[in-house]
């Protein structure tokens, strides 16, 4: 698809506090962006989308649950559009806040498909019991996903997260190994000089199981993450310049890899 | 019908907020081993029966307020009064 | 009191009417204290000459509200009598004045609107706004900050703007005290300290806000009274700014439910906190950000499709204040139905509705031909709304509820309160003098201060607090790879433009003479700013003091004032905003007299901008400014309990000169990388920029421009104005030819080993690596 | 000696979180009028008294689990067997 005949759609209901950016960095690359309030979005077509992303912040308070009520609000309001959206391989991010929506909704890990409103994992309160806001050092697990095609399996990446439920747990050791044979597991904690974070705070930030800090679902298309790339897009957003302010920082790979998706989708 | 539902963390879930909240207790000269830290939902069901609104109650758990891989609830009927008037 | 004089009139909506005619002098004071009026005699005789009739209970609840010290700074505005003659208004006659004389082009609004405008880049303009909320966080830490943070927040979209990062700078007793210190209701500062910085996290987290910069003191005379600033900052397009309510147009009301909590904060916020803190609960707020951010969609969709004339935030005073204020500055009149308020709880008296300090709620006027659109907006962002009354040409604010009138005031006698007087000294400070024998090891010193609570790490609680949200932090408040201190945090807010914001503070509440003190924060505050590339500084002044009526209070009240003017002149940084909190007294006696100064800069191009991270070895090292022997209320002779001293002074004309010289070089791309000299001086300074970097430093003590013999007093002195400049070698020579005539000179270079060593003046040489000053510094 | 302490709003003031949870039970076909949310303490004691025990507990919600401003709270003692055995 032509770019110019493409958009994204950035959901948001009250609470919501990410989406700004994150239009800011795909208009950047050329996609066009709309911001929709759930109560604008229920009127619209997703089907006119190309790309659906579910943005940070505290929605509805993050009461009960990080991401609970807002995913429950979906599942009332949303479920056939948001199954077709899916099915239909277009792609779906969710960041932090956004993150903790899919899994609430069952959509991550899953089989990928299934709007059940039954979670399967869980975006539990950090180790730390406290908000975490850092920059982290990231391994990259699968480049065969749409949001890595620019990126390389074992790469680095240097992501700044901002947090207080970030620590992924799964139900069970089986469910760990089964997300991590089905390629699942695509964004791991790493220490500053690329060796596992084996858990250790602050490298793995909030002690999620297998250090994991992004995962997709079985077909790659839909992508939940707790670090914010989008506070990662440009050189200036780094937390040291070095000698030489970089253009760009690791973030941007991640939109422009699902821009470049969609063109030739 | 008024309900309370509990919920709590599984057992062998480490629980950072009690955690804390233990160490603060401490701090304050207090002499506590562990703490676990739960949340307490109490509704008012339209319904006036009580195995129904336990039905209800632990229907909502799944549907909403706890979170299968971390969570397990409890369900009480506290009866037809407010809860805001009992006492301790 | 005689019975009849409060009257109990209508039992249906309990209103109440007040006899004040029958009253005695005695009985006034009674009646402004049983209705927690906090009016004073000379105040209640003023209404008692007022009415014809009997007031009702809602119209004197609108003077203890608009008459309070909070709304109306009426010790600022008021008569100061010294030795030397009365000398009044000293709002207007210092800090104003200051600003009106330099008369910037660039100051687009100040101290007209909830906060300071100044212009920025491709039409728009920076909203700034500090606050405090000291007495609520004494009661309740966690709302009494968060709360703090949530009520400056709707300060800047009061004036249209859209928040896009927050402050706060806050000051606590000792956490190490002993429970048995604690009296009379005071809360041990630990549990005061985590509260406060959790609600100050968890308002700016949830609201989507980075909090970028801040200071955190602690002292004793805070246990009782903490000290908590909060600060916002916004942007708007200049064109959409609008204040011109008409008449005709609807008052609407939105946001927030409005129920018992928070009543009576402004009279509260008045007066000294008590030992029955515990009592005075309903006036402390209840914290929702999750209100707060909808009201802040709805406001900025409403400011872009320009669907109304005007905008408050209820503050202080709540509805009374904002529907009195926005009639009174557009000379119009207002009547006011309160049947249609929104309430968190049935059983509400009508004077309680009128002053409820409820959280997230803002006021707008809208033209009844827009009030569709605009209420569709609400809708939209699932915000509450209702129409509280019509402006019309009465000047009166007239208030009815279920068709009973328990409200009719002349707006002008509102806003004409009797003027306070106050006593004053203007007799300086003595200090004496400092014998404190000189230390046989440096290093233990260097490694004791940098481990002081005053001046170690703050990473603990700054990653608590998100400052990366929103995405435009470019310079942050922990910096490079290792999280070390920055001088100011620069934002860049416009996609479209390299322009960034600096925002800096100034504090420093230990020094004894209060002249110098206000002097030394203005100093700071600029020379934080400019240290990281900024210029074109704004300043504002948050005062928090104790009791004015008591004289020594006012004393040094005043000679603060007085160097506000003299330095904000000297340093040419115009005041665009403030705030005075007084009355901070406690059991364990008043605050420290405690000035805020927060500097708002800019920088052409945020990709200039300078950090304290050492850039590469080979370097020269430049000291700016002149050390000498100031040390007292310093972090060095705190640290020894000693006392006495010189205080730090500025020269006002060689700190601007040393400014603009450094501005320049930044400029001219010399700077590699700078740090500005505050508390612990050039050794802790010297120190942060070592565990900031991978790289090291070597300077000799010898080689400073300094009027002490001491090394001791050479590392530590905490003299004003000075900067520690690392230069790109091949620039060194350009940079010595730019401050040519100003105290600067090389004391010393960047070094491969990531090492602080330093020479003192008896040639004695030291080395602590930078793994332990990390560890020193950070505790981990 | 096992003891939970609730912490719960006080009667009359407003709970944000019950509220938006009631809209999302309803949003769900739950028919549900109020919610009210509390947090949950479960602790365990040194003391083996129950009566020393309660006085404790009661002295952790003073000094820092309540808010005098806004919440309430009751104490029970639950005997010496540990918390997560007990089912509902
Ligand atoms: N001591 C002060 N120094 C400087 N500016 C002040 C001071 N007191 C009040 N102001 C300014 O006057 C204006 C109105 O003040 P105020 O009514 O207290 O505002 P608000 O109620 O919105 O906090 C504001 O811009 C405020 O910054
Ligand atoms: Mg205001």
């Amino acid at each position: 698809m032509k770019l110019c005949d493409a958009k994204a759609c950035v959901l948001r209901v009250g609470g919501t506090n990410c989406d700004a950016e994150i239009k800011w960095v795909l208009e950047d690359l050329g996609l066009s962006t709309d911001i929709l309030h759930m109560n604008q979005a229920i009127k619209k077509d997703l089907a006119d989308y190309q790309m659906l992303v579910f943005p940070g912040g505290f929605s509805y308070g993050d009461y009960v649950r990080a991401g609970a009520i807002w995913s429950r609000e979906i599942l009332t309001k949303l479920k056939k559009d948001l199954e077709i959206f899916i099915d239909e391989g277009k792609l779906v991010l969710g960041i932090c806040n956004g993150f903790q929506v899919l899994v609430e909704i069952g959509i991550l890990p899953g089989d990928g498909e299934n709007v059940s409103g039954i979670p399967t994992a869980v975006l539990a309160n950090n180790i730390s019991a406290k908000y975490e806001c850092r920059w982290v050092n990231l391994k990259v697990e699968s480049d065969r996903i749409p949001f890595f095609g620019l990126l390389k399996k074992g790469q680095a990446l240097q992501i700044p997260i901002g947090h207080g439920e970030g620590r992924f747990i799964l139900q069970s050791e089986d469910a760990l190994t089964e997300l991590i044979k089905n390629n699942q597991v695509v964004l791991r904690y790493i220490s500053p000089d690329c060796a596992a974070a084996e858990g250790k705070y602050p490298n793995n930030p909030n002690g999620a199981v297998y250090d994991i800090a992004g995962i997709c679902n079985r077909k790659g298309n839909v992508m939940g993450m707790m670090p914010h790339p989008e506070r990662a897009y440009f050189g200036w957003q780094l937390p040291s310049w070095g000698k030489e302010l970089p253009k760009f920082g690791d973030g941007k790979a991640i939109f422009e890899s699902a821009v470049n998706y969609i063109k030739k989708y | 019908m008024i309900v309370k539902i509990e919920v709590k963390l599984k057992p062998g879930h480490f629980d950072p907020e009690g955690d804390v909240t233990a160490k603060s207790l401490r701090d304050l000269g207090f002499k506590v081993e562990e703490v676990k830290v739960s949340k307490v939902y109490t509704l008012n069901l339209l319904s006036g029966n009580a195995e129904e609104a336990v039905n209800q109650a632990k229907d909502m758990c799944k549907k909403l307020l706890a979170n299968p891989t971390k969570d397990n609830f409890t369900v009480e009927v506290l009866g037809l009064e407010k809860a805001d008037n009992k006492k301790s | 009191m005689k019975k009849q004089i409060i009257k109990k009139v209508n039992a249906r909506i309990s209103l109440r009417m007040i006899d004040l005619k029958a009253a005695d002098d005695r009985e006034l004071k009674e009646i402004s204290s049983v209705m927690g009026l906090a009016l004073s005699l000379d105040e209640m005789k003023a209404l008692k000459g007022h009415f014809s009739t009997m007031p009702t209970d809602v119209e004197l609840q609108t003077f203890g509200q608009t008459w309070s010290e909070h709304c109306i700074h009426k010790t600022f505005k008021g008569d100061i009598s010294t030795e030397k003659g009365t000398i009044k208004n000293i709002f207007k006659n210092f800090i104003a004045k200051a600003t009106k004389e330099m008369n910037k082009p660039w100051c687009f609004s100040v101290f007209e609107d909830n906060a300071g405008l100044v212009d920025f880049d491709k039409g728009y303009v920076i909203a700034a706004k500090v606050e405090t909320h000291n007495h609520p966080s004494a009661v309740e830490p966690f709302g009494g900050a968060a709360t703090g943070t949530g009520g400056v927040i709707r300060d800047i979209l009061g004036v249209w703007g859209e928040p896009i990062a927050c402050s706060d700078v806050l000051c606590f007793g000792p956490l190490d005290t002993d429970y048995k210190d604690l009296i009379g209701g005071v809360k041990h500062p630990k549990y005061i300290y985590k509260g406060v910085i959790a609600g100050i996290g968890a308002y700016g987290n949830n609201m989507g806000l980075p909090t970028v910069n801040g200071a955190i003191l602690f002292d004793k005379s805070y246990t009782g009274n903490v000290v908590v600033y909060c600060g916002c900052y916004g942007m708007l397009p200049k064109d959409l700014y609008i204040n011109k309510t008409q008449e005709g147009d609807l008052a609407v009301l939105a946001g927030g439910k409005t129920g018992r909590d928070g009543i009576h904060g402004v009279t509260f916020a008045s007066a000294d906190l008590s030992e029955e803190a515990d009592e005075q609960r309903s006036a402390v707020q209840i914290p929702n950000p999750l209100v707060e951010e909808r009201l802040r969609r709805a406001t900025l969709r409403l400011r872009d499709s320009r669907l109304c004339t005007g905008i408050t935030d209820l503050g202080g005073g709540g509805i009374s204040c904002a529907t009195g204020e926005m009639a009174y500055r557009s000379g119009l009149g207002l009547g006011v139905n309160l049947s249609v308020v929104h309430l968190k709880e049935k059983d509400l008296a009508p004077w309680e509705i009128w002053v409820s300090e409820s959280q997230e709620r803002m006021l707008y006027s809208i033209s009844p031909d827009r009030l569709e659109d605009a209420m569709e907006i609400f809708k939209e962002e699932e915000v509450e709304a209702c129409i509280l009354g019509r402006f019309n040409k009465t000047g009166k604010l007239t208030v009815i509820i279920q068709n009973v009138i328990v409200c009719d005031l002349d707006l002008n006698f509102l806003y004409s309160p009797p003027t306070v007087m106050r006593f004053a000294s203007l007799v300086e400070t003595q200090i004496k003098k400092c014998d404190l024998p000189e230390p046989n090891n440096l290093e233990d010193e260097l490694l004791t201060l940098l481990a002081d609570p005053n001046i170690r790490s703050r990473e603990g609680v700054i990653r608590t607090y998100d400052h990366e949200v929103r995405a435009c932090t470019a310079i942050k408040p922990l910096q490079g790879s290792e999280s070390g201190p920055n001088d100011a945090a620069v934002l860049k807010p416009l996609k479209d433009s390299w322009m960034g914001i600096v925002i800096s503070c100034g504090i420093n509440p230990f020094l004894q003479d209060p002249y110098w003190m206000a002097a030394s924060s203005i100093d700071e505050a600029v020379r934080n700013n400019v240290a990281v590339g900024g210029r074109r500084i704004a300043i504002l002044d948050n005062f928090v003091w104790g009791n004015p009526e008591h004289k020594d209070r006012m004393s040094s009240l005043l000679r603060a004032v007085q160097a506000c003017y003299d330095f904000a002149v000297a340093l040419d940084v115009p005041f665009i905003s403030g705030k005075d909190s007084l009355y901070n007294e406690s059991p364990l006696g008043p605050v420290r007299p405690t000035l805020l100064i927060t500097g708002i800069g800019m920088i052409p191009d945020i990709r200039r901008a300078i950090t304290a991270e050492l850039r590469r070895e080979g370097n020269p090292i430049f000291l700016l400014g002149t050390t000498k022997e100031e040390l007292s209320g310093s972090a060095y002779l705190r640290s020894k309990s000693a006392e006495g001293g010189d205080c730090p002074t500025v020269d006002g004309v060689l700190s601007k000169s040393t400014m603009d010289a450094l501005t320049l070089a930044i400029d001219k791309g010399l700077v590699a990388s700078c740090h500005d000299l505050s508390d612990g001086g050039l050794g802790i300074a010297a120190s942060e920029m070592v565990i900031s970097s991978k790289v090291g430093m070597h300077i000799d003590l010898t080689k400073v421009h300094s009027q002490t013999r001491r090394s001791d007093f050479v590392l530590f002195s905490e003299s004003n104005s000075r900067f520690l400049v690392e230069v790109e070698e091949k620039g060194a020579k350009e940079f010595a030819g730019i401050f040519k005539g100003l105290p600067a000179c090389i004391i010393g270079e960047t070094t491969k080993e990531n090492a602080l060593s330093f020479e003192d003046l008896k040639g004695k040489n030291y080395g602590v690596n930078a793994t332990q000053l990390r560890l020193t510094w950070r505790g981990y």
